[in-house]
């Protein structure tokens, strides 16, 4: 696989899992629990589409074929999509959206920051502006978690679930492949695996107290970061998303 | 009666009333259900638009529609803050809406069938409700009239995002003009229904006016809002659906054709196209939410009684 | 409106409403009650499905667009739609799904026994052909209602619910406007309003021996056989529906 | 043991055992088992394809997927009802079959994500069931060996329309011919190993072929399999993808990689892309379905009492 080729994997991934988990996060307008969290959605969401925008402009600069973030955005069909399968998986419960976004969240963090660090500036850049929002989100959904965790029964019962649920779509985040190969090497990305001790540490403590017990098993279903095989869910998402831009070819909007 | 006197006496002097001063039951109460309803307005709001969130065209789209419905559930929030202050809770105010005893406004009962209605929706229905709510800044009622000017800065920013919309389908390809064209054909009279029935018709507008709740007339309003927006259609190019619309030299303002009142009072009574759906997705999100508030009342209080218990 | 205008119209408004009322069925596909209910369920929405391929068929031969059946039902967008309101309406529970089946087949065995006599033979031919059909599934329809409807507390309080909610989208089938107009006067369907005694009267037999309470309002939502305003609910069908038509145009499947 | 000895003449004489015939506990349980198996697939394989249906790009199309849904529907009824005839109801197999105590056949816990996949699974899925099942016309067990001869007559009409599908996509756009190799790429392998591991691991292979419940080894179906597809795959253009595939001359059939049986083994236990998805498909389908069976027991019950009532 050749450097180009590679970034721009690198940065479809970047930017579809921003696009995807704000997709979903989208789709709670209007029916969050307290209006606050109708509030605190919509602001996730708007600001992971934000930073789709800018991966996706990247990436589609790096290609250099002429197509936008939108082309890439509203016109791939499901194999072309680089999201991992964690942020694929449905809104469920409020629970199960908080969990997987705090499981996103913290893997979030964590990558950013080392990002800061890409010997490509243009990566380096996003990452920077990126981080901040995601240091806030993490905030959030750490700190939800905990008190939904240690809540009620009922809540502690519904977040235990939800992340018996999502935890083996958490170890894909940290897979390392030829395409994260090619970016440590040219020292625009880290290997996602060296990443996890340290987010582990961080999700064992938010666990601990949310009063929560991380499965034992580390069982990690594989196929969403490297496109070959979604989750059944990503598809239906993307009737939805691109509808207008299949319905309309060539129009402006 | 000499409380009253020199209640509207500093009304009618401009001075704005405050929540720990005194005020008349039926002023307490005309505005309880005016402010209530406002927010609930924006909280149903939240779903014709969005419908398409899912379902924007560009990633920029989704971004501005986004932001907009996020402004519209903060406009929700200063105006249960306003209500608070005369005494009632926000919860009290959802639990009516719920159950029906609390109102919101009609035109979230029609529903959003094509992208050019979020054009629509910012152009003719925003655009009508800043047509009533820039007079409402300088109604008596002190919260009332300060969340009401950080909301019609904002509204103005989306009528005008919502005529960009407009703009774009208009002078796009031929399917897209014909959506605008759609849109319009569908919005143009519930939008002039978002002012009400003309005043003659109406039982607590003078009182209301008098207690400056209320600042102009229902058919002023609505004249205005025709003389602004027919001339912004023809700048689209789009046509309104209203035969009878002609320019009235002698008035200064256009004449134009009612709305179907009868219709309005079918969808006031609950029999508007999406009555029934709006009221089930808020119910559903209030239902399907209660764990999540009562988890985290719970783990409030466990948390203060554990610092009580450390201190 | 010319005839051949109205006669189109009037083929769409057949054919849409079994196309959209055979999609909804189909949503059911293994998520049934019981293992029969899968396999009547299935076989509803294959007779509605069949019977769309005539109806839309007639439509583009009488349109001479060179369009086919399968051109109009994967790309129209919603306003071309004819559907009535009534088939739109989303599953919800089985009581729902199957109430909406029940107003719909008692319609629809009125129309096309009447169109059995069609002046236009195609017309005629169609409906002989699908009247059969239409009869078996009201047998069917008709012999749950009132099995739910006279069943346990819960199931007659969900088939009240069912017939409460959906009775304001009955009147619409009714209704006459200038399509009909010229089409009664061509001879070739009759008026939908002549139609309503003798469905009401079988309805009211059914619900009378399922226990069940005919709403005294006669109000009726209106717009989606003349296609002015649609349910938000059709949109979301139509995303899925013509998915791969819109996504991968020009192919032959 | 000289019933055993009677059982097993009568089974190697090639007559057909019968519900009310006696048979030893191993052989009824080992049936329950399979049967019980087997239908459960034909009711959870009815979800892969289900989730196109609401997608499929022509009424024909659709009708054609709706039918063949519908078949499996069908046949899971008639599974059912042979191994109803072994003394265990259909509600308590489907009890098993929702907490885990009863398995599916693990190829339905790979999700289909393309078109092309309703063509893979028809040609490949299929194909390795007729494969299985085509034996089986002639296994012992009265009841179980005709259920057989029916559902192998419309399997292989639903291959057929499979590689039907495969032909009009291999033979498409440069977009569908891709999206037909993607398929065969995901279910290739998922494909072989609905054959079973090795019969040199399997443990009850022996009993269960002296006993004719098993006609043949996995091993000689994995073969046969291989040897009819690759020509089909070879037709329709596309590669298997195995580079270690090649002719042998002189075994008279092709050499192919295994599968992975790591991962067959994971999916066994429950960690397939979709094993959870689908149980929670046909568990949430039990549940909402609870009310639906209890009122048809409850009219049936008071429409018998009044019948004696009213004699």
């Amino acid at each position: 696989m050749d450097q180009q080729t590679a970034t721009f994997e690198f940065l479809c991934r970047m930017g579809d899992n921003t696009l995807v988990l704000g997709h979903r996060v989208s789709e709670w307008c209007g029916k969050a629990p307290v209006l606050e969290e109708d509030i605190a959605l919509a602001n996730v969401a708007l600001d992971l589409i934000g930073q789709t925008q800018m991966w996706l402009g990247l990436a589609a600069e790096v290609e250099g074929a002429g197509r936008t973030a939108d082309d890439l955005a509203m016109l791939r069909d499901v194999w072309d999509f680089r999201s991992a399968l964690l942020v694929e998986q449905p809104n469920g419960d409020f629970g199960q959206t908080l969990m997987r976004q705090y499981l996103f969240d913290q893997w979030h963090v964590a990558v950013l920051t080392a990002l800061m660090e890409s010997a490509d500036p243009r990566v380096a850049d996003i990452a920077a502006k990126s981080v901040k929002e995601a240091r806030y989100h993490v905030e959030r959904s750490a700190d939800l978690v905990i008190r939904l965790g240690d809540g009620t029964e009922e809540s502690h019962g519904r977040m235990q679930a939800a992340l018996d649920k999502l935890w083996p779509f958490f170890g894909e985040l940290f897979d390392d492949d030829p395409v994260d190969a090619a970016m440590a090497e040219a020292g625009i990305a880290p290997l996602p695996s060296g990443l996890r001790a340290d987010v582990d540490q961080e999700v064992a403590a938010v666990m601990a107290q949310a009063t929560l017990v991380i499965p034992a098993d580390r069982f990690a279903h594989r196929g969403g970061k490297t496109g070959i095989r979604h989750s059944e869910h990503l598809g239906h998402m993307l009737t939805q998303m691109q509808w207008l831009q299949r319905a309309y070819p060539g129009a402006t909007w | 009666p000499a409380k009253l006197a020199a209640f509207q006496a500093r009304i009618d002097a401009g001075e704005k009333v405050e929540p720990k001063d005194w005020m008349p039951e039926g002023y307490r109460k005309t505005l309880i259900r005016q402010i209530g309803q406002h927010a609930h307005s924006e909280i149903v709001g939240q779903l014709p638009e969005g419908n398409w969130i899912t379902r924007a065209p560009t990633l920029e789209r989704k971004a501005i529609l986004l932001a907009k419905v996020q402004d519209e559930a903060g406009h929700g929030l200063y105006l249960y803050g306003a209500a608070e202050t005369l005494g009632v809770s926000r919860d009290e105010m959802t639990e009516m809406l719920l159950d029906g005893r609390m109102k919101y406004s009609s035109i979230f009962n029609y529903p959003t069938l094509t992208w050019a209605d979020m054009g629509a929706v910012g152009w003719l229905v925003d655009g009508a409700a800043i047509m009533n709510q820039v007079p409402l800044q300088r109604t008596s009622f002190g919260p009332y009239a300060r969340a009401m000017v950080r909301i019609c800065k904002e509204e103005s920013f989306h009528q005008r995002q919502g005529f960009d919309i407009m703009m774009k389908m208009a002078g796009g390809t031929p399917a897209q003009r014909r959506m605008a064209q759609n849109a319009l054909d569908r919005f143009w009279f519930p939008a002039l229904m978002m002012f009400g029935p003309s005043d003659k018709d109406s039982v607590h507008s003078a009182q209301s006016m008098a207690w400056k709740i209320k600042m102009n007339t229902n058919d002023e309003l609505r004249q205005k809002f025709v003389d602004q927006t027919v001339p912004q259609a023809e700048y689209l190019g789009l046509t309104v659906p209203d035969d009878t619309l002609a320019w009235n030299e002698a008035k200064g303002g256009y004449d134009f054709a009612e709305p179907d009142w009868a219709e309005f009072f079918d969808v006031l009574k609950g029999n508007g196209p999406c009555n029934v759906d709006r009221l089930e997705a808020r119910n559903k999100a209030w239902d399907d939410g209660a764990w999540v508030r009562d988890a985290l009342m719970a783990h409030a209080e466990k948390h203060a009684n554990r610092e009580v218990a450390a201190e």
